[in-house]
């Protein structure tokens, strides 16, 4: 027995290093009480994992650690890396605040190691929940994420939006949590068992009455996480009021737990009954592609408008969730859809933080003549706002081509359709991005920040935001390199 | 032989194009004269080529040049010439009259800035003139029909600072083009039914009498085509409103294009493809009958005219008319003679006119002349000529092949035509007699010192006068013991009617050339009874205000077709384009935005209103389920 | 006669709930809620958790309805602050919603497997023994994961609302960001 | 003979100039940008009489992806044409376009590159990817450089555009999936599907479906009727060279890809609706020329009467003939070249007088008579005067859709009533335009100088080479068509 | 020990839940939104627990534990957030935390 839990505990490294690099921040701080030390320790820390579980990033058949309780198979690791990209972009777009002489960020970012502890562990929630095959790691990981991402969305708090944004947040994320909880109590109730694979057998084995109840509430919890139509409807609001990092934070890491933990849940639990929740979801799907791409049309501030464009981005998601059937090895569109626009939407923060006033909103008029003023950074946005809009030549097209040639073979005609005609409004919107930032004839772009003074020598968010913009050009000219890491992790066809 | 051929009729042809080519920029170097005698060299030498191949070629000819329209599938259509009787006569009297009248211009257009590009345009029109008469391919004929129509629609719009000129110029082309859209479907007929558009080949097949039902259906619709075209060209009903107008352009172009040459393209192209039009006898009726009613209606128009050269105008079309109605009557050397002598003296009365006019400064009102008889001499006598050409008193070219066409007529058995044929002779003969005495008698009305015009330009009358004096020796009938010389030179590619031999013929046919004549002669003492004395009036009784204004025919068309286009045009883009399309398109962004607006109005920030939404999410897919299940 | 405890009970749990939910007063409704817990554990003893009951008392009563209490009594809200009446067509709304979420709910859970009698549970449901030995073997893992989400919950408590002595011009800032 | 290598030349000339272009000096941009165009111009020429060149490299090879190049004598000559049109485009921007060269440039160079990428792509979703990428730059040329409604005309125009295409997205995925379905082969190479697709014909309602889902992405760009109402405003409000491209070679994308892709793929379902399309081809020739008829602004003008010119190519290619077929790409070409030399000549005088009202000018024979001949000649070969180019397309267009046995004769004849119709608007325009009164403020415009001769010699000298020895065009066009039309079924020859 | 049907527990449960859900969705300041919160998250566990008794396993048990840890998380949390909000805005009226609305 002991023997196991130490063969589980080297297996699982690089999930159970999450918490590890969170414990060694907060001794640090507690030690030696200064966050860019901390800072440089969660950098190396989750550096260390990421290079450790690309370097043995093993195949082998899935395992089932600790009593079956998690499940360390080619997904949880290919989750896990992206989930380290995340919570290290994160990481770097939040980083430009520390050195900030200015008075806002002087004050917040003294307790910045407590953020960099809360963004850790609640990524290590995430973690948590994708790699669950227990009822209970998925729930205690989902609410990890959630308190986490709680208590970030409040970090500065001395500014009103941002702690009403963590208000709300909170709230709706406990109403929706209480749904969720509801879910897993039918299903734990119709079946008895909280382990998944049992779950799946006694599915399969027959009709439960109280299924169709798990499927709904269970669903209705996971759209809320996804942020799906109608339960995205907090998106605007939290993202709009969250410091810019955890708004890339909540639109990639939540997300990518959420897609993680929805396959588990519908393919692995609910795979025999797929006929009953499908048609709900794929409603709900296309309901938030047309939904977040009509709202956004008349968005005025860029967060808001950032935030629709998640929501019809989930949209596609949750149609690749729907095609990426594990037994038949066809999630390559969800896998490389979740992988390309995380980069592109972290590239997209990274500019908006670097840009960003945090006195007042982040309005579109903002970024008149910024094309002009400072063009690198106006053609970086236009490329990554084109790649989000689905434009070739670039990533963003290829994902969504992938997306709709898995519908046409399986045969989803008119949700290929509707998610076309959704994403043709959706170019409107992001061609008015375009038009701010290179047609309004006038080039006097001034945005006073409080970062203005530092912009030009914060090394880590420009390199970030350069990696998400040739991500987003070579991924569309040249996809192999990505699409092969996916196609041969998952073995697919 | 072959390529002497080739040389002759490649140098007259190109030689124009050249010297259009040059003379448009040459003018200010080289001054006017020599540009002038340049442009008429020009003619001169082509003219030249042209008597050289009537002589050396005795039946008929092609010379092939290059290949031009090529399909793909098959050479489709060269260029290359049918140099036959019917070309060769035509070409004749294009490059003969055509370089008198450059001749004539080199005078008449003296000191005008616009002198070297009248002069590119002219020679213009004599290639584009030339590639109609001689090309052996319908497109090849289409490119010179199409090349006239643009010279002159450059030429009537020559002094174009006046809008009233590029309105015309605007005019005729446009309605030409009305005939060339005729023009186009006839090709497409008849390439749809003998599948080649190449005028030997067509004949060919057409001779060989072996057609199908279809083909002769398809040749019907390329015939009415045609019609429309050679309508549209010779100024015939319902599309000689243009003409009049084209009196906008400086004489001499109305004396070289819409007199002699241009006009009668259309009697030119059925007389080339009458063996065409013999398979749907319908269509010559057609024609007939349109030929006459033409004649009658512009001769009526003729007499209430007061500017001198719309009186011409009106008499051409009217002419014209004659020509159709012999070629409606299968009589086409008859149209051609007429053809040839109307040449020799309408051009002789327009530049006669045009003497008069350039003498009198441009003055074009006949009410503002009179008495000229005195100041410009040759002009007078010349003018006489040619009016008693037109008004067919013997022994002048007008009468002869007026004369048979009237002959044809009243042999046609066609009561109407032939009573319209001989009021439109009576007529004739009228207008041209009162333009003749309000024109050189009586005194002189209100017009300054008047001078009689250049030697260029009365030289070139004389020599008109004369070929119109004697024009009718070129076919002098058998009957009356000439050799009709032109009657058989033609028959070698067209078939006339037969009008009857012996002597009861003969009788006939004197009985009826001295009635024409003396139709002709009692219309000018008519005339002279009514106007010697001419002083303003004319016919003042409100009955004649119909003809006067020339039957409304233009207002009418204004009326009914130009407004109703525009009309069509303002809906098309205002409600069509702007309202139905673009509204649809503008309504579903606008609608878009709205929903969008609603949307963001839903986002009132309120944390319960949202988890009441959550909340309802629930209650939905909760509602669905329990209805689906 | 224990039917009658059952439903007892129950009706009473509905009572409280309702109380809590609609007193208008927080701190009232924070008592009423402890109530609310003890009717819980008594349905819990009814059904046999024994276990479950207590620990609903000692956790549930004892520490996070106290936080609460102690929060309220911390922020000694003003009358006018709390007395949010609300308007009756957002009230009648919401209960008729709720009722119809319920209503939804019976016709879904009414099936004739679910409505018959649960079995009598075996003799170790509800013991310490068979929980603790099921939580530390199945889920030593959650149990862990439970541990640093505590942790997590600390440093965002803090990252919330500790203040450091240090931290000099707040004041200032707070004006600023209130201004904004 | 050239080796495939030469189309990955012509490939990627335009690109490295696109990006070459920028890091120049301001003051070289105009000579380096011009020059390059100039060498590719001679490198295109190289090619004349070597097409059916074709290149493959694999893009994406689990799904069967390829960048696959073919060269036939219909692309061959649309990137003559164009090539040749951006050198004059460039010259005529010389001293025109001030602002912001090096991004005007750079632009144009990479038009020029999307175009060449379009037309010389063989695998139908890379030519899918440059079809969209095409819309591009042609965005922001229009709306940076563009007239006072710049950014309602290019937004009409990017979204009319795109809506359209994403229709033939989901098309082309459909062959491309369902070829997949039939023979488990992954590929989009348009050879293999259509040979595919022709020997083992689709149901053909889904035929049907599918091509119209090519023609409307199609027909937007063409514009066929009702879909041609972008085409003024981006015309009146793009700059002189924008207008000479869109019209010379963007509109030829919509016709290219008619005859190139969607026709021979399903020449069945084609023939189904030639009647319908053939009467929208005639409704536009009908409506686009007397619309033009009421125009004051003279792009406007020259807009609707493009419209006019397309329906006649459109026609022509509906019916189905080899000769209409022969005269279609004719037609585009003329069309390139007359409409272009006619914006090129409104750009001249805009310039001078800053306004495009036909009631402003007038009587510019007098004032501008080099000018006023070249634009009567080009207006001419606009109506189709035998003698020049217009008049060859016109009528192999005509005469061939007048032998055709899927279009009714009826429509043709309606067709030819467009020559007199053009006549009308054509000469309106040259009337106000050339002749009348001088306008007496036009006094102080300048007649034509050496570096507009530069422009207009060529085009004017085509006009007439076409016109009068059309044989050498003709020939390499033929090959191509007999090429089409020998793979098509017996019945539609 | 009484012996009831799952359905009539379950239906205690979700009745709860629905009256601290309507409370959760009318009530006008912070705290009794989190005490609401409390109510349903209770409501969740009394369908744990009767579970855990229907399937006569620990699971359920576990399942409730876990969640009143997550509950007690949740409350602490929220009362910081509340309270910073109050430092912020000297009130806890939910109605008027709407800076970040359109």
């Amino acid at each position: 027995m002991m023997a196991t839990l130490i063969s589980d505990l080297q297996l699982s490294v690089s999930i159970w290093a999450w918490p590890l690099v969170a414990l060694a921040v907060v001794i640090a701080q507690i030690v030696f009480q200064n966050s860019r030390l901390s800072f440089l320790i969660s950098i190396l820390g989750l550096g260390a994992n990421l290079i450790y579980s690309l370097w043995c990033f093993d195949l082998a058949p899935v395992q089932a650690l600790f009593f079956g309780a998690v499940i360390f198979d080619s997904l949880t690791q290919f989750l896990n890396v992206l989930a380290l990209f995340i919570a290290l972009g994160c990481l770097f777009i939040s980083s430009p605040g520390m050195f900030s002489q200015d008075n806002f960020f002087r004050v917040h970012y003294e307790q910045y190691s407590e953020f960099l502890v809360c963004l850790i562990l609640s990524g290590f929630g995430a973690v948590v929940a994708f790699s669950a095959n227990d009822l209970t790691c998925f729930f205690l990981g989902v609410e990890t994420l959630a308190i986490g991402t709680y208590c970030l969305c409040g970090f500065f708090r001395t500014e009103i939006r941002s702690s009403e944004s963590a208000l709300k947040y909170l709230f709706i994320g406990g109403f929706s949590t209480v749904v969720l909880l509801y879910g897993i109590a039918f299903i734990y109730g119709s079946t008895g068992f909280t382990r998944f694979d049992e779950i799946s057998r006694v599915i399969a084995a027959g009709d439960k009455p109280l299924v169709l109840m798990a499927v709904l509430f269970t669903m209705a919890g996971l759209a809320f996480k996804l942020a799906l139509v109608p339960f995205h409807i907090y998106t605007p609001d939290v993202y709009e009021g969250a410091p810019t990092a955890v708004t890339a934070y909540l639109a990639t890491m939540v997300k990518l737990a959420a897609v993680g933990i929805s396959l588990r849940i519908f393919w692995s639990c609910f795979g025999a009954v797929s006929e009953v929740w499908i048609p709900f979801w794929t409603s709900l799907c296309v309901a938030s592609i047309i939904f977040g791409n009509i709202a956004a049309l008349q968005q005025k501030s860029l967060k808001k408008l950032l935030a629709f464009s998640s929501v019809s981005n989930a949209g596609f998601l949750g149609l690749g969730l729907l095609l990426a059937d594990p037994s038949r090895g066809i999630g390559f569109a969800l896998f490389s859809y979740l992988a390309i626009y995380s980069g592109m939407s972290l590239g997209v923060f990274a500019i908006v933080a670097l840009l960003e006033d945090r006195s007042k909103v982040f309005m579109l008029e903002d970024l008149k003549g910024l094309g002009l003023a400072k063009p690198l950074y106006g053609i970086a946005l236009a490329i990554l706002v084109l790649g989000l809009a689905g434009i070739p030549p670039l990533a963003g097209f290829m994902i969504k081509f992938w997306i709709f040639q898995q519908l046409v073979e399986q045969s989803y005609f008119a949700v290929a359709i509707l998610a076309a005609l959704g994403s043709i409004v959706g170019v409107a919107y992001y061609l008015k991005i375009l038009m701010y930032l290179f047609m309004s004839g006038d080039s006097d772009w001034g945005l006073a920040t409080r970062w203005s003074v530092l912009r030009d020598q914060i090394f880590s968010v420009r390199s970030l935001i350069l990696a998400a913009v040739l991500l987003s050009l070579i991924g569309g000219l040249k996809p192999d390199f990505y699409a092969h890491w996916i196609l041969t992790t998952f073995a697919l066809k | 032989m072959d390529a002497s051929l080739k040389i002759l009729s490649g140098v007259a042809v190109i030689l124009p194009l050249l010297g259009s080519c040059i003379w448009f920029w040459a003018k200010n170097k080289i001054g006017e004269k020599i540009t002038g005698l340049a442009a008429t060299g020009t003619l001169v030498i082509s003219f030249i080529c042209c008597l050289t191949l009537f002589w050396q070629i005795e039946s008929s000819a092609r010379v092939e040049f290059f290949s031009w329209i090529w399909m793909g599938s098959s050479e489709l259509v060269n260029f290359s010439f049918l140099l036959d009787p019917l070309s060769l006569a035509l070409g004749l009297i294009v490059t003969g009259v055509g370089s008198l009248i450059h001749l004539y211009a080199t005078g008449y257009m003296h000191g005008d800035e616009g002198f070297g590009r009248f002069f590119s345009y002219l020679n213009l029109f004599i290639f584009a003139m030339l590639m109609l008469i001689w090309s052996d391919s319908m497109p090849g004929i289409f490119m010179g029909w199409e090349g006239v129509g643009l010279c002159s629609y450059l030429l009537i719009s020559f002094w174009f600072s006046d809008e009233a000129n590029a309105t015309a110029g605007k005019k005729a082309f446009i309605v030409n083009r009305v005939g060339d859209f005729g023009f186009l479907v006839a090709m497409f007929c008849i390439f749809k039914a003998f599948g080649t558009l190449s005028i030997p080949e067509v004949l060919a097949i057409v001779n060989s009498g072996n057609l199908d039902i279809v083909q002769v259906g398809w040749t019907q619709w390329a015939c009415l085509g045609l019609v429309l075209g050679a309508a549209g060209k010779s100024a015939q009903i319902p599309l000689y409103v243009w003409l009049p107008d084209a009196m906008a352009g400086p004489t001499p172009v109305s004396a070289l294009i819409h007199a002699a040459t241009m006009v009668t393209a259309g009697v030119y192209l059925c007389c080339r493809l009458q063996p065409l039009f013999f398979l749907n006898p319908g269509v010559m009726e057609l024609i007939a009958y349109i030929g006459g009613l033409t004649a009658l209606f512009a001769a009526s128009i003729a007499i209430f005219q007061n500017d001198i050269k719309k009186v011409l105008a009106y008499s051409t079309i009217s002419q014209l008319g004659y020509m159709f109605l012999a070629v409606g009557l299968a009589a086409p050397v008859a149209a051609y003679f007429h053809l040839m002598t109307h040449a020799f003296f309408k051009a002789l009365l327009f530049l006669g006119a045009g003497s008069v006019i350039h003498g009198l400064h441009h003055e074009q009102d006949m009410r503002k002349m009179g008495g000229l008889r005195k100041q410009m001499p040759i002009t007078f006598w010349t003018m006489t000529i040619g009016v008693l050409a037109i008004a067919g008193t013997p022994p002048f070219a007008g009468f002869f092949s007026k004369d048979e066409i009237l002959h044809i007529v009243s042999g046609s058995h066609r009561g109407l035509l032939s009573n319209i044929a001989f009021v439109t002779a009576f007529m004739t003969a009228f207008y041209m007699g009162r333009l003749w005495i309000m024109t050189f008698f009586g005194k002189s009305r209100g017009h300054r010192e008047a001078h009689e015009s250049p030697w260029s330009m009365t030289a070139v009358l004389c020599v008109l006068a004369a070929l119109s004096a004697f024009g009718g020796l070129l076919n002098w009938p058998e009957l009356w013991g000439g050799n009709a010389w032109l009657e058989h030179y033609l028959g070698q590619v067209v078939t006339q009617m037969d009008v009857g031999h012996g002597a009861d013929a003969l009788e006939d046919s004197l009985k009826l050339a001295g009635f024409s004549s003396l139709m002709g002669l009692g219309a000018l003492g008519l005339a002279w009874w009514k106007y010697r004395d001419y002083q303003t009036q004319d016919f003042r009784s409100p009955a004649f205000n119909l003809f006067k204004n020339k039957y409304y025919i233009d207002e009418f068309y204004d009326a009914v077709i130009v407004r109703n286009l525009k009309r069509s045009g303002e809906f098309l883009w205002k409600v069509v384009d702007q309202g139905i399309l673009d509204g649809t398109l503008n309504g579903l962004a606008y609608q878009a935005k709205k929903t969008s607006e609603r949307f963001r109005r839903l986002q009132n920030g309120l944390l319960q209103g949202y988890a009441l939404w959550i909340w309802l999410g629930v209650l939905i897919l909760m509602i669905s389920a329990w209805s689906v299940r | 006669m224990m039917e009658f405890a059952f439903y007892l009970v129950a009706g009473l749990m509905l009572l409280s709930a309702g109380l809590v939910a609609f007193r208008p007063k927080p701190i009232e409704s924070a008592l009423w809620l402890i109530l609310h817990f003890f009717l819980t554990s008594t349905l819990y003893v009814f059904i046999g958790a024994d276990f479950v009951a207590v620990v609903q008392l000692l956790v549930y009563a004892g520490a996070i309805v106290v936080l609460i209490t102690f929060v309220i009594l911390l922020l000694n809200l003003n009358p006018q602050e709390i007395s949010g009446g609300e308007s009756i067509r957002w009230t009648s709304t919401v209960l008729f919603l709720c009722s119809l979420g319920a209503v939804l709910f019976c016709l879904h859970i009414s099936t004739p497997s679910l409505l018959e009698k649960m079995p009598a549970p075996g003799s170790s449901f509800g013991s310490i023994e068979a929980f603790s030995r099921t939580m530390i073997q199945n889920y030593s893992w959650s149990f862990e994961v439970a541990g640093f989400l505590l942790l997590l919950a600390l440093i965002g408590v803090g990252l919330l609302a500790y203040r450091r002595p240090s931290t000099r011009d707040h004041s200032n800032i707070e004006n600023k960001s209130e201004a904004a | 003979m050239l080796t495939s290598n030469y189309l990955l030349l012509l490939l990627l000339i335009p690109f490295v100039s696109a990006l070459l272009i920028p890091v120049l000096g301001t003051r070289v941009v105009n000579a380096v940008s011009m020059a390059i165009a100039g060498l590719y111009f001679l490198v295109v020429l190289m090619g004349w009489n070597s097409w059916n060149l074709s290149f493959s490299a694999d893009w994406y090879e689990p799904l069967g992806l390829k960048y696959s190049l073919y060269l036939d004598s219909y692309s061959y000559l649309l990137i003559l044409l164009s090539s040749f049109l951006t050198i004059l485009c460039l010259l005529y921007s010389w001293k025109v376009v001030e602002a912001k060269q090096k991004a005007y440039h750079s632009l144009f160079h990479l038009l020029q590159a999307t175009v060449v990428a379009c037309l010389l792509s063989e695998d139908l979703v890379f030519f899918y990817v440059f079809w969209e990428a095409m819309l591009i730059p042609m965005y922001f040329i229009i709306g940076v450089w563009g007239g006072p409604r710049r950014l309602y005309a290019t937004m009409k125009f990017f979204l009319f555009t795109f809506s359209g295409s994403i229709l033939m997205l989901i098309g082309l995925i459909c062959l491309y999936v369902f070829f997949y379905q039939q023979t488990g082969v992954w590929t989009a190479s348009f050879e293999v599907l259509r040979e595919h697709f022709q020997s083992h014909p689709l149901p053909f309602y889904i035929e049907q479906l599918i091509f119209m889902s090519f023609v409307v992405s199609f027909a937007i760009k063409v514009p066929l009727f009702p879909f041609h109402t972008w085409l003024p405003d981006a015309h009146v409000e793009a700059p002189t060279a924008g207008s000479v491209i869109l019209a010379g070679v963007l509109l030829k994308m919509g016709t290219y890809g008619l005859m190139r892709f969607a026709i021979p793929m399903f020449p069945a379902a084609a023939a189904s609706f030639a009647t319908p399309l053939s009467v929208l081809s005639v409704v536009g020739i009908i409506l686009g020329a007397v619309v033009a008829w009421r125009q004051s602004d003279i792009k406007k003008l020259i807009a609707y009467s493009s419209v006019s010119h397309l329906g006649f190519v459109t026609l022509g290619i509906f019916a189905l003939t080899e000769t209409s077929w022969n005269g279609a790409f004719l037609q585009m070409i003329n069309h390139g070249i007359t409409t272009g030399a006619l914006f090129l000549l409104i750009g001249f005088i805009y310039d001078q007088k800053h306004s495009r009202d036909i009631e402003r000018f007038g009587g510019l024979a007098k004032q501008l008579p080099r000018f006023s001949l070249i634009f009567i000649i080009m207006s001419l070969s606009s109506v189709g005067l035998p003698g020049t180019n217009g008049f060859i397309g016109e009528f192999m267009i005509l005469l061939g859709s007048f032998q055709s046995e899927v279009v009714s004769k009826l429509w043709v004849v309606l067709a030819s009533t467009g020559v007199i119709l053009s006549a009308i608007y054509t000469l309106h325009l040259v009337q106000k335009l050339c002749f009348g009164k001088p306008a007496e403020d036009n006094s102080f415009m300048k007649d034509i100088g050496w570096k507009e001769y530069l422009l207009y010699t060529p085009l004017v000298v085509l006009v007439f080479v076409i016109g009068l020895y059309p044989k050498w065009i003709i020939a390499p066009i033929h090959e191509t068509t007999s090429a089409i039309f020998n793979l098509m079924p017996n019945g539609m020859r | 020990m009484v012996d009831v049907s799952i359905a009539q527990l379950l239906f205690v449960s979700f009745a709860i839940f629905s009256i601290g859900a309507g409370g959760f969705l009318i009530r006008k300041n912070a705290i009794s939104l989190l005490i609401c919160l409390e109510l349903m998250l209770n409501a969740v566990n009394i369908a744990f627990v009767s579970f855990s008794r229907l399937h006569n396993n620990e699971s359920g048990t576990v399942l409730y534990f876990f969640v009143i840890t997550v509950a007690a998380c949740e409350t602490a949390v929220g009362l910081a957030i509340v309270l910073n909000l109050f430092r912020l805005k000297k009130n806890i009226r939910i109605q008027e935390a709407n800076a970040l609305r359109g």
